[in-house]
């Protein structure tokens, strides 16, 4: 039994444990650091603990002083969200070693799916299709000729302790291996600590396609339909739905059999995700595990009826998976945004600053997962994901047809986000269609697409920015009129200072 | 009410009159029914003929506003007529160079709150000049030093009447 | 085709049409009164357009100028939400005459319905099942003493033209027939300008079940399953949910078939209600007809998956149902509160006030319905309800844990709620068990039951008060530091201003 | 700080002092870690030896609030120790009769607001008193006729000391 349990993250993954946590009757406490007191997940935890100064590596990422934590406070458990701890095979030891359960998988399917080469080579086993190529360390360009002719050009070059798309160099042509091949060793030395780097079939314009999965401790493991996130800007997902628009009843079962055996192959247990890219003939290649609950969790939950996070928690208790497992039946379409505090017209920079109004949409079919309230500042330390707004429709059209007008219920003022990005987006033909791989955003920023049209009509803008004009000058007039026959010093002095803040 | 709005590089003349509820707002030669509430800070609802647009008013400096709309983010200056004028006739504020600064409209300086030769800053306060039963702080249009000031505390002007010069 | 589509109401319902329309692509219009400039339904609608002052009378059941409007204004449909003028032939028959189509079942199927000695007959002739009794207006003593001994006592009698729980009389034994008939005779004459009464068989106890059906203008009736509507207080629906806990699956085919019975009798088209009584022996009894939207209509949307509002829209189109009503296949539990603006410790007087802070539940399977937002004023005018939480759950187990999860992170401010009712409600026994009728709430409030407990430790709110007592005083005694030396008259008078506002 | 608050009839000391982070608090004899937020209008988030608990604090006159929590609603009384022990000397101020009222600590008059013989509502001004370098407004605790004045403008006061009379 869990009885309770320690939330070793912050923002609106905190808020998503804590949510499944008290609808299960379990006593919530959040670690938070000196810049999250204001945070929402202190504020809806029953117990909140101060972990550190502002910068994740003082407070979040510091693993032993939360499992000791969790010791202290007699906490039996330990979920890390995601990001932060939550791949750290370092860090389900540590709580291991305090006697405190890590809510995830065991440590081993952790270590082992970190490491790009030695997952691929499980996959490979397991019979799951990998992108062809990359099975070793390349250790001279002799190699790298060798293997890239083997391979079949284009290839990518990838540093093996790569990540987030750093260390990765698209080559073409045989004569641009042997500058491609020094310049990724060395940005791999230097980003990574690690120069090896290897070489792999470089796949044109996938899609990005993962299964989620879960398992149970009794070997257990079942998967729950696919989710598309081909929606990126620089290979970071900003849109998620599920189902995937392109992936038929056939594709879907043999993906989420190999997606099983993928999990099987490392013993896994908890909530994970096995991402593939899918190619423009409909062939998958196993990209990556992602060994945790994943940001894009909802969308599943929200076809399936499923509440992953308290599955996460069962599991953790060691129960087997219910029967609700068994018969899972999707239903509708669910399309998840991600609002980041960045200006998505300013090459996507952060916005911090604080929260000066905040309207979510509501009604049917709406699910908002946030981190954020009105009033509260949005810090430079971490992540400038606020929010994620997730919509079911019982087809992809009404999916997307109420994220619209959620998106424009929605306002946020105060700081910049990417919401009027996806107000354009969500019109977007090619996105309406279906029609995406994982550049497509990012082709058509560059090609100053989905810029915001000047629907506005500016006569609208003009009456606005006049009126409060007109009408702070006249609350300073009637503050004015107030005081007539009674003018000092001050006053003076009082009424100006209203006027430069005013104006 | 008469305004000049600017917006992309274009000036639009605003007329606001009091109507039965709200206003009656004449842009260039359209006039619309207006009425206006505030429903949250920074965020104001307009009723434009009838037509709903809720938007988001961040004042900055003197006049200049940045305005969210559903559309996006948009930088728009209001400005009083006269305002408009001495910049056209003395150069845009910003401008380098000695600028001089006339009253906008008749009135009487109140107070001079620098000296000659006084180094300012942009925004920050030269004088305060009573005109229409309101103070007024005349503030500095870019940073420099106040070389020269024509009038005196107490003085009456008209408008159009030097009041000092930046350089 | 509906382009234009005028929205005659407020608050949430206003919002409530105003998505589904926007969804659906439909230009949206309100009305709204003098006190509900800054509702939610005009800053969310694409035009407002001010109907009148505050009270109803004057604004919101101002048929025939609203129809007018809708003229004017080029709308083609009007949709009259529920309450004001939704069940009103009047109204119905205003905007036909006007070329406006109504968003609703015919105007024929209004009056029939409107009233209750004709619905009664209708039912039975449609095989219905009525309570026993009353097919026919009492004219005097002699005729209300046969037709008690015909029915069997205990007796319900009942005005006309009566509602809303006013104009009833319970009659337990013969001698107290007399008194009873000419109380209710006198109180039917002055309350609703009618004096004919009739006599019903008392269904004691009973539990509030009806079905939601929904019609094309093609002669298809479906049933869309029951709600269970027991939690009232003096005959206020508060708590609804669908599935009913005692409903089982042949019972509820045979409600389905007698509601779409019902409906058929008159005709019937767009969404309405078939409301029963349900006894103890899992007999049950036509109620009446809701010729509308309901307010609790989103529990079966959450339950089937369908959107209730565009279907009606549909409907008004002359759309026949789609593919989807035909294979409405419920999924889980779902709950609704109505949070009203009440105090539910003081026999529920009104709370009008101001949001001072408002923050809403959000996460998994949680809806919210609101026509408020924080800095709103809550007016004297109209209903207090002031919004609806709708909770999803796989079944009612998990539904009620996460009702009991989202109360507790819901917080408003300013006025008094049922929401400390509710919390308490969550847990209780009963009501858990599915234990209810429609006596029950009051019931339990009579006997002091469902009080909040005194479960906050006195010792919090000794320091919340002490805290900002001091540092309300920390603030003033700096504000006095910092004028050290330039005291003067005003700031005297300011500071005690401040002292006096502060404290 | 050393406070009083009462509740349900219950009268608690309250100290307050300062900690690394926040403050540490004891209600009589129980000493509290605790940990202060405003996270909205009237809303305060306070985490008490690691328990976090979300308060309304609606302030009322001169130191009484309605706090909410998730139980519901409360009235709490915040007082100086002083100001009860004048209480408890000369009566509640919502007593009727006549009462005196004292200075609750040592300090000096700064400026009469009544006369005698003036009628006072509950709340209003009657006196200022500067004490520990802050100004603070005497009150009246209920309404009455201040009719008598002990003290004048600008006169030093003890702690005890009667101030006025009010009937």
């Amino acid at each position: 039994m869990i009885d309770r349990l320690l939330i070793a993250n912050r923002g609106e993954i905190a808020v998503r444990v804590l949510r499944a946590a008290k609808e299960r009757g379990i006593e919530t406490a959040v670690v938070f650091s000196e810049a999250d007191r204001k945070g929402l997940p202190v504020i809806l935890a029953d117990e909140a603990y101060c972990i550190g100064p502002g910068p994740s590596a003082k407070s979040y990422l510091r693993g032993q002083a939360i499992a000791d934590l969790a010791k202290t406070i007699g906490a039996d458990a330990v979920h890390p969200g995601y990001g932060f701890l939550a791949e750290s095979a370092k860090f389900a030891d540590q709580c291991e070693q305090a006697g405190i359960r890590f809510v995830g998988p065991p440590v081993a399917a952790l270590a082992a799916m970190g490491s790009k080469l030695e997952s691929r080579k499980l996959m490979n086993a397991a019979g799951v299709p990998v992108v062809p190529g990359g099975d070793r360390p390349l250790v001279n360009l002799e190699e790298a000729i060798a293997a890239a002719a083997e391979i079949g050009y284009p290839v990518m070059l990838k540093a093996s302790a790569g990540g987030g798309g750093k260390g990765l160099r698209l080559v073409r042509r045989p004569d641009e291996l042997a500058a491609a091949f020094r310049a990724t060793r060395s940005e791999a030395a230097s980003s990574f600590g690690d120069d090896s780097v290897y070489a792999e079939k470089y796949i044109e314009r996938p899609r990005h396609v993962e299964v989620q999965i879960i398992g149970d401790v009794h070997g257990k493991v079942v998967a729950l339909g696919e989710r598309e996130c081909s929606i990126q800007r620089r290979h970071q997902k900003v849109v998620e739905e599920a189902p995937s628009p392109v992936v038929g009843s056939e594709l879907r079962a043999e993906m989420c059999s190999a997606a099983v055996r993928a999990a099987q192959a490392v013993s896994y247990c908890s909530a994970g995700t096995v991402e593939f890219l899918l190619d423009s003939n409909g062939r998958y290649f196993f990209l990556e595990m992602n060994t945790r609950l994943q940001v894009e969790h909802p969308v599943t939950e929200m076809v399936t009826g499923l509440d992953l996070v308290k599955a996460q928690l069962d599991v953790a208790e060691g129960l087997p998976l219910g029967p609700e497992f068994d018969d899972v039946r999707p239903r509708g379409h669910a399309v998840e945004v991600r609002l980041y505090a960045e200006d998505p017209y300013r090459g996507f920079v952060p916005s911090p600053g604080t929260i000066e109004f905040l309207r979510l949409p509501a009604g049917p079919g709406v699910r908002n997962d946030c981190g954020i309230y009105e009033g509260i500042e949005v810090s430079i330390f971490y992540d400038p994901m606020l929010a994620k707004l997730v919509v079911w429709g019982r087809d992809r059209e009404q999916a997307l047809n109420r994220l619209a007008r959620a998106l424009d219920e929605l306002r946020l003022e105060g700081v910049q986000t990417t919401i009027p990005l996806y107000r354009v987006l969500v019109r977007d033909s090619d996105f309406r269609a279906g029609r995406m791989d994982i550049e497509m955003l990012d082709r058509k920023l560059s090609a100053g697409e989905l810029r915001v049209a000047s629907q506005d009509d500016e006569d609208v803008l003009a009456i606005a920015a006049a009126l409060d004009f007109m009408e702070t000058r006249a609350r300073t007039t009637a503050g004015a009129a107030d005081q007539a026959g009674r003018r000092d010093r001050w006053r003076a002095t009082g009424r100006r200072e209203s006027m430069r803040s005013g104006l | 009410m008469k305004l000049i709005v600017r917006h992309r590089g274009r000036e639009r003349s605003v007329v606001i009159e009091n109507a039965p509820e709200g206003y009656f707002v004449t842009v260039d030669e359209r006039r619309y029914e207006v009425d206006s509430a505030a429903t949250g800070k920074a965020v104001r609802s307009l009723l434009i003929n009838g037509r709903q647009t809720e938007v988001g008013l961040h004042r900055r400096r003197n006049g200049h506003y940045e305005v969210t709309s559903r559309g996006g983010r948009e930088d728009v200056e209001v400005l009083e007529p006269l305002t408009l004028l001495a910049e056209k006739t003395h150069g845009k504020s910003d401008d380098h160079g000695v600028t001089t600064v006339d009253a906008y409209m008749p009135g009487r300086v109140v107070e001079l709150l620098v000296e000659e030769g006084q180094r300012v800053e942009t925004g920050q306060g030269v004088l305060v000049l009573e005109a229409m039963k309101m103070e007024n702080e005349i503030q500095a249009g870019r940073p420099g030093i106040v070389s020269r000031i024509f009038v005196r505390r107490g003085e009456p002007v008209e408008g159009g009447d030097a009041l000092y010069e930046i350089s």
